[in-house]
């Protein structure tokens, strides 16, 4: 019998997209399906997804989990979880259809919570922290159930088959959303694991990735100091820890999470200005085991904007393209200029370069 | 009557010798003779430590020493080698002694365990066409960001050690090795971007020039400490337990102590200089935390303090007392390392293998969420580029190089450092034979192994498709193990090859 | 020019030098055919007293005494090098009483022979450097 | 600038190196009454015993004059220097002119007067390859030879014929042979090693030749077929003398081998030199002492200020396979050493002043440069130094300065 994620590490290629309107306006999940369809060559039909950001604008203030059950038994255990801990404002099947290539589908369920007060009050834990800790106690403890997306007015769908089938299975045209990221997955030896699909997602913080991090084992047993529990022992789940780590513990700023993660060489650093010399030295010492070697190319969505970056070697491809508000990155030209075939701009960000595109209204609050 | 039959021959090709008279000349155990009626070399066996030296410059390749097959009476359990022990035990009433690293059949895990690499998914990388970083920062790492009012990162840090590539020197005494052996290491370091480790013998003032790529110990017996000292070293190491000799202290003779050493060590010359087997200021780890601060205290906060124990039974407690001590770097030292001189039995039967105690040292210190609070450097026999993956992939951060180091210089294992006599100038005060090891060969040698051993590692992270050595600390999935145990495996925190 | 030099810091006294430019000069390939059972005459000899060991060689003076006193022209500075024109010594060695540095010797059939920095031999590193155990003996630009 | 050279020889040759050191181009015109490529003089008794020959005889290579750029008159004899019109004039009533001049004329066998001498047929000198090869030719198996003269030309040259003829005699008027290089008891064993092949009559000397027979002092009587003269040289100064060139026993010359007139330079056997073991000037007829003060002679008419350096009595030679060197003066005060063949080492107070060694030759040059440098003995080992000429003698700075290469002069 073949192991699934979280039994055994799985490197894996892929193809990874992305689009963002920077003012905020809201459009279908169709544009995200066409454009990862193109790069079908690029997955292997065991894993797609999305992540949709700004598609629970009624919810907003709610963190919406999306949740993977084996069975009823399990949905019913978590569910008691979950109301022990959270207030549940609403509850649902995630609305999917039939689609031929998609196969045995888990349970598949949506909640909109809010921390418990006297809970939280007795955890004596920040709100989102409270929330992190309660997915990894379902995913670690709770055998069959599995919490693929804890942000707020975002999503995560994800399932073994091609991306555009996946689309089709979540009917994800028929969300709006200002941004949207999609991942086709090419694992090198597994059959996939609905939860091992991408995006890989805590909170707010979605991961697609397109690589295989030679740094894997080294990131683990150092984020794992820090109270993350590496369950499914992918790239993308690790990378999305150190993420949450650096930006939401650390508070550092993502051009200073990429001087971490894909740091720039010594000799660089060394002909840097003594200020961004020291800061550049400073971190790749103090967060040296957070750095990342290996081919990788992620796009990281986060409440306003998405991050884009490449390993310092750049060792995958990726492209990003302007056109008016709107943003693309793929790993493919042929990604953006089929939903896009005119451009305002379109280039190659060097290895190791944080592209960071923010909603208009998060730039301008800054 | 001599019970004991030479353990080595010397065998001469006589028809290859042409009576230069090079190896007379050179063994200072006096094996070799001229023999002027007969024009003609000659040896004798009971003397020769089998040290290589003749067999080394003989011209003509005309010698090479044999083990000999003079044998007892066949038993597994009364060995020669036993037998032999209690001769001269019941001859001299004394303790056995011994010199280098433990030679005994325990195993040795850097060899059961095997490296990755990357295969189609993953490019390995060319350290020939992309830079390969082997730098390492060694120090307390605290992740806690601090910013100014225009939210600019604080860069102040604990102090750190700064190294081209994760490989020191062990430390070795001035006094058990030779001032030209020092300032070998002492100009290898400086040379290298690496440090070198003073041992317990001080600091010649000769050598303060290299001060910023020294560590000086300050061990039991607080030879040649003071306040220059300290304040010259780049860090300081506090010297706990040395692995080939856990638990006692040491002796170096009198006869040692001579001018320069005497002076160094600031004990008069001739006197014994005995270490004691603890710190009398250290009776438990409270104690250790305020010599810790002692010393940070006396060099104003400004250099690493290293807290170098022996890898015994315990270890990954003491070591995690020793991480809440206030120490910056932990230095484990493993039961295969060398010393100049130990007695035989606890340097063969005391301590457990450096790689065992690494894995879990690295471990708890993670399990405890305090392994950014210090740097681990290990030690105990490291003798390549793949012992140092495998001790980093371990979780290792740096390694001490001590025997390898002394080979790289001539020395030839032959393990008599305690007779004082050492043919390859390193292990002795004799003059003439300190002037044997010429510092700008011996510096350029260990310069080429450090360089030669950075290429290989080079080679090999670029082989796993790493490029920065940091990506490979802990990152045991790198490793896998060959004929272990499932408890070995578990313990080691790596994979059976083939899962 | 480069010259063979003598740190007798770093002498042992151990005259394998003597040996190797005995071979070198010996036009024999291999050590022990040219050595075994016979009396070597090196251009190179070491000097010992007490604990002060070190070989000396012709230095290659500037203004060689041993050139200007040889009285055939046997001996001659060429680029620098003095060497031997072995046809023309008649062995009065006058050039032994010349040289300060006792850097002359007569061979085993007479003639005078000195170093010349293996010249003559195959390889940029006169044999007597390249077998020092020390590097007590160099040739290098002073 | 033109440089002129009378003389062909080691002090001429000397000369032509000296201003090459440091001209590359000026003119240089060789004049020699010889008409031979410059060859090694002393090498003529090494010819008459043939263990070398014409071809190999050459002082320096064969395009020697080609390399150093200079003119060669070879067979010319300079007969006149005219000091005013700065030339010289040669037999053939032509002239060369000159901006510096080296009188390098050499010596001349010394012939005395002895009654009956005209009478004798076959007679000869020994100091040139002329001479040799004219004594060759008068040699036979059968011939009885009769040397004039014990001294080194005397004895070299009987150590040449002796394998030629039926015998040979020597006759000096010294009480020993080689008189003005050995001691008694050196010349004492000399003696003992070739008695057997020469005979050797001290304290003696011919008072007339009758025909081919010499009756000596003593009252012995010498039949011979080949006489050689041998009994000394006498520097060639007459044409130096003729234009007004101050002359002691040879020509008179500082320490740049100048002489008292203006542009014109000596050097070789035809001068004087200070010898500085016995601080005094004197004729010091030897190769190296010549090459040396052409050397300097001509870096100084090339320009190049230069001072001879030290000079001293040296001498080596093989005679009948016996190797005698020797150096300086021989003082009263002296270390005998009678192991190895036999060494006398000469010292005045501090200073070793000379040197007698017969066998044990080797690094002997070692106690020359003590001589020649005034070395202080009792700054060194001595003790040492008196059983083996070593360098390890020699104190820490002095043997650091020879070897790390702060003196290779």
């Amino acid at each position: 019998m073949l192991i699934k994620e979280g039994s055994i590490r799985i490197p894996s290629g892929c193809a990874v997209s992305a689009i963002i309107d920077r003012s905020k306006k809201r459009f279908s999940g169709e544009a995200i399906i066409r454009s990862i369809s193109v790069m079908h060559e690029r997955s292997n039909g065991l894993g797609g997804g999305f992540a949709a950001y700004g598609i629970y604008p009624e919810y907003k203030d709610y963190y919406a989990f999306h949740i993977f059950y084996e069975n009823a038994e399990v949905k019913k255990n978590c569910e008691l979880f979950l109301d022990d801990n959270f207030d549940i404002i609403n509850l649902s099947k995630i609305p999917t259809q039939k689609v031929s290539e998609i196969v045995d589908e888990p349970l598949i369920w949506r909640y909109f919570v809010i921390p418990h007060p006297t809970k939280l009050k007795a955890s004596q834990l920040d709100e989102r922290e409270f929330v992190v800790k309660a997915v990894f106690k379902i995913n670690t403890t709770i055998k069959g159930a599995y919490v693929f997306s804890s942000g707020k007015n975002m999503g995560v769908f994800k399932a073994v088959g091609f991306p555009e089938d996946v689309g089709r299975f979540y009917k994800l045209d028929e969300y709006e959303g200002h941004c949207f990221t999609a991942h086709g997955r090419y694992p090198t030896n597994t059959p996939g694991w609905w939860g091992g699909a991408h995006p890989f997602a805590l909170l707010d913080y979605s991961v697609i990735h397109n690589g295989e991090i030679s740094s894997y084992d080294a990131n683990r047993r150092s984020i794992e100091m820090y109270g993350y529990k590496c369950t499914l022992l992918t790239d993308t789940e690790v990378i999305t820890y150190i993420i949450d780590y650096l930006h939401r513990k650390m508070e550092l700023d993502f051009n200073e999470i990429a001087a971490v993660i894909a740091a720039p060489f010594w000799q660089t650093i060394a002909r840097m200005p003594e200020d961004e010399r020291k800061e550049h030295e400073y971190l790749r010492n103090v967060f040296s085991s957070l750095l990342i070697t290996g081919p990788f190319s992620i796009i990281v969505g986060f409440q306003d904007g998405v991050v884009a970056l490449n390993d310092r070697l750049k060792l995958r491809s990726m492209v990003v393209a302007e056109k008016d508000d709107l943003v693309y990155v793929a790993s493919e030209e042929s990604a953006i200029r089929i939903i896009e075939p005119t451009l305002d701009k379109i280039w190659y960000p060097k290895g190791g370069e944080a592209v960071i595109i923010k909603t208009k209204e998060e730039s301008k609050s800054k | 009557m001599n019970y004991i039959y030479p353990e080595y021959e010397v065998v001469r090709n006589y028809a290859r010798c042409i009576v230069c008279r090079a190896c007379e000349n050179q063994c200072a155990n006096c094996v070799h003779r001229y023999i002027e009626s007969e024009n003609r070399m000659e040896s004798k066996d009971d003397d020769c430590v089998n040290c290589h030296r003749c067999v080394t410059i003989c011209p003509t390749r005309a010698l090479k020493i044999i083990k000999s097959d003079h044998t007892f009476r066949y038993n597994s359990n009364w060995t020669g080698k036993t037998i032999n022990e209690i001769f001269k035990q019941a001859e001299s009433g004394g303790v056995l002694l011994s010199s280098m690293g433990n030679p005994e059949n325990y195993p040795v895990y850097f060899d059961k365990i095997l490296i990755n690499a990357s295969q189609v998914t993953n490019p390995s990388i060319d350290p020939l066409r992309e830079p390969m970083e082997t730098r390492v920062f060694l120090g307390s790492k605290v992740h806690k960001i601090k910013r100014d009012s225009n939210g600019k990162i604080d860069t102040s840090t604990a102090p750190q050690l700064d190294l081209s590539v994760p490989i020191m020197f062990s430390a070795m005494s001035y006094g058990s090795i030779s001032y030209n052996a020092h300032e070998s290491l002492a100009k290898a370091a400086e040379k290298l971007g690496i440090y070198y480790n003073t041992g317990e013998g001080g600091l010649h003032e000769d050598f303060y020039k290299y001060s910023k790529n020294t560590i000086v110990q300050v061990a039991s017996g607080r030879f040649g400490v003071h306040k220059s000292y300290l304040d010259t070293a780049a860090a300081i190491e506090i010297k706990m337990g040395q692995g080939a000799k856990p638990g006692i202290g040491g002796h170096l003779p009198g006869a040692k102590i001579v001018g320069a050493v005497s002076r160094t060590r600031m004990i008069p010359e001739g006197s014994d200089a005995i270490s004691p087997a603890p710190h009398h200021d250290i009776y438990s780890i409270e104690d250790l935390r305020q010599l810790v601060f002692s010393l940070k205290e006396a060099t104003d906060y400004k250099k690493p303090v290293i807290v170098k124990i022996a890898a015994v039974h315990n270890v990954t407690a003491i070591a995690s007392g020793v991480a809440r001590s206030g120490a910056d770097i932990i230095a484990i030292d493993g039961f295969r390392g060398g010393t100049g001189a130990a007695p035989t039995k606890i340097r063969d039967n005391v301590g457990i293998p450096i790689e065992l105690a690494l894995a879990s040292v690295d471990k708890r210190l993670r399990d405890e969420g305090i392994r950014d609070r210090v740097s681990l450097i290990v030690g105990g026999s490291i003798r390549s580029s793949t012992d140092i993956i495998k001790a980093i992939a371990l979780g290792a951060d740096c390694v001490y190089i001590g025997s390898a180091a002394l080979i790289a210089m001539g020395c030839h294992l032959c393990r008599s450092c305690q007779s004082g006599k050492c043919n390859w100038g390193i292990a002795t005060q004799i003059p003439n034979l300190v002037k044997r090891l010429n510092p700008s060969i011996a510096y350029q040698r260990l310069v080429n192994l450090v360089t030669a051993w950075n290429h290989e590692m080079r080679e090999m992270l670029g082989g796993m498709g790493i490029n920065s050595i940091e990506s490979l600390k802990g990152n045991r999935l790198m490793l896998r193990g060959v004929g272990l145990t499932d408890k070995e495996l578990e313990i080691l925190g790596i994979f059976h090859a083939g899962e | 020019m480069k010259r063979v030099y003598v740190n007798e810091q770093w002498c042992l006294g151990c005259r394998l030098c003597e040996y190797y430019c005995a071979f070198a000069n010996s036009n024999e390939s291999d050590i022990v055919k040219a050595l075994k059972d016979k009396k070597i005459h090196s251009n190179i000899r070491v000097e010992t007293k007490g604990n002060i060991n070190f070989a000396v060689s012709c230095r290659h003076c500037e203004e060689p005494l041993c050139v200007k006193g040889c009285i055939t022209g046997a001996l001659q500075k060429k680029d620098g090098l003095i060497v031997v024109d072995k046809d023309r010594c008649i062995h009065c060695y006058t050039c032994i009483v010349c040289c300060p540095y006792g850097a002359v010797s007569p061979s085993a059939d007479g003639v005078i022979q000195k170093c010349e920095l293996c010249a003559k031999i195959s390889g940029n590193q006169p044999a007597c450097v390249k077998g020092c155990i020390n590097q007590a003996i160099v040739y290098e630009e002073r | 600038m033109k440089h002129v050279i009378i003389g062909n020889s080691a002090a001429a040759i000397g000369a032509v190196e000296g201003i090459r050191e440091i001209e590359k181009a000026s003119e240089i015109v060789l004049i020699s009454d010889e008409k031979h490529f410059t060859y090694s003089r002393p090498l003529i008794s090494y010819y008459l015993e043939g263990k070398t020959d014409r071809a190999h005889m050459h002082y320096r290579d064969y395009d020697f004059y080609e390399t150093n750029k200079c003119i060669p008159m070879l067979g010319v004899t300079a007969t006149k220097i005219d000091v005013k019109k700065k030339r010289v004039l040669t037999v053939d009533n032509s002239f060369v002119a000159y901006d510096k001049l080296l009188v390098a004329t050499g010596s001349k066998a010394f012939v005395p007067r002895i009654e009956g001498l005209d009478s004798v047929n076959e007679k000869y000198t020994f100091m040139n390859l002329d001479d040799a090869e004219s004594l060759l030719n008068a040699l036979r198996p059968t011939s009885r030879v009769l040397i004039l003269g014990a001294g080194l030309i005397g004895m070299k040259c009987a150590e040449g014929l002796y394998e030629h003829v039926s015998s040979v005699t020597i006759v000096d008027l010294a009480e020993r042979i080689l008189s003005s290089i050995l001691d008694a008891e050196s010349a004492q064993i000399i003696s003992e090693r070739i008695t057997s092949k020469l005979n050797i009559l001290l304290k003696t000397s011919v008072t007339r030749f009758v025909g081919n027979t010499a009756y000596l002092t003593n009252g012995a009587s010498i039949e011979f077929d080949v006489l050689v003269v041998a009994v000394g040289v006498r520097p060639n100064t007459a044409i130096f003398e003729d234009c007004g060139g101050k002359i002691a026993k040879g020509i008179i010359v500082n320490s740049k081998q100048e002489t008292n007139i203006k542009d014109i330079y000596a050097a070789g056997d035809v001068c004087e030199s200070y010898d500085m073991t016995i601080s005094q000037n004197r004729i010091l007829a030897l190769l190296p002492n010549a090459y040396m003060q052409g050397h300097t002679a001509g870096k100084n008419m090339a320009g190049c200020e230069t001072e001879m350096i030290a000079t001293l009595p040296m001498n080596a030679m093989g005679l009948f396979g016996t190797h005698i060197v020797t150096a300086g003066a021989y003082t009263e005060q002296k270390f005998i050493d009678r192991k190895n063949g036999y060494k006398s080492l000469f010292v005045d107070g501090d200073k070793l002043k000379g040197y007698i060694i017969i066998d044990g030759i080797e690094k002997a040059g070692i106690y020359t440069a003590l001589i020649r440098e005034s070395v202080a003995l009792s700054k060194e080992d001595f003790e040492l130094i008196r059983v083996s000429p070593t360098l390890a003698a020699f104190s820490d700075a002095y043997r650091k300065g020879v070897l790390s290469g702060s003196k290779n002069k």
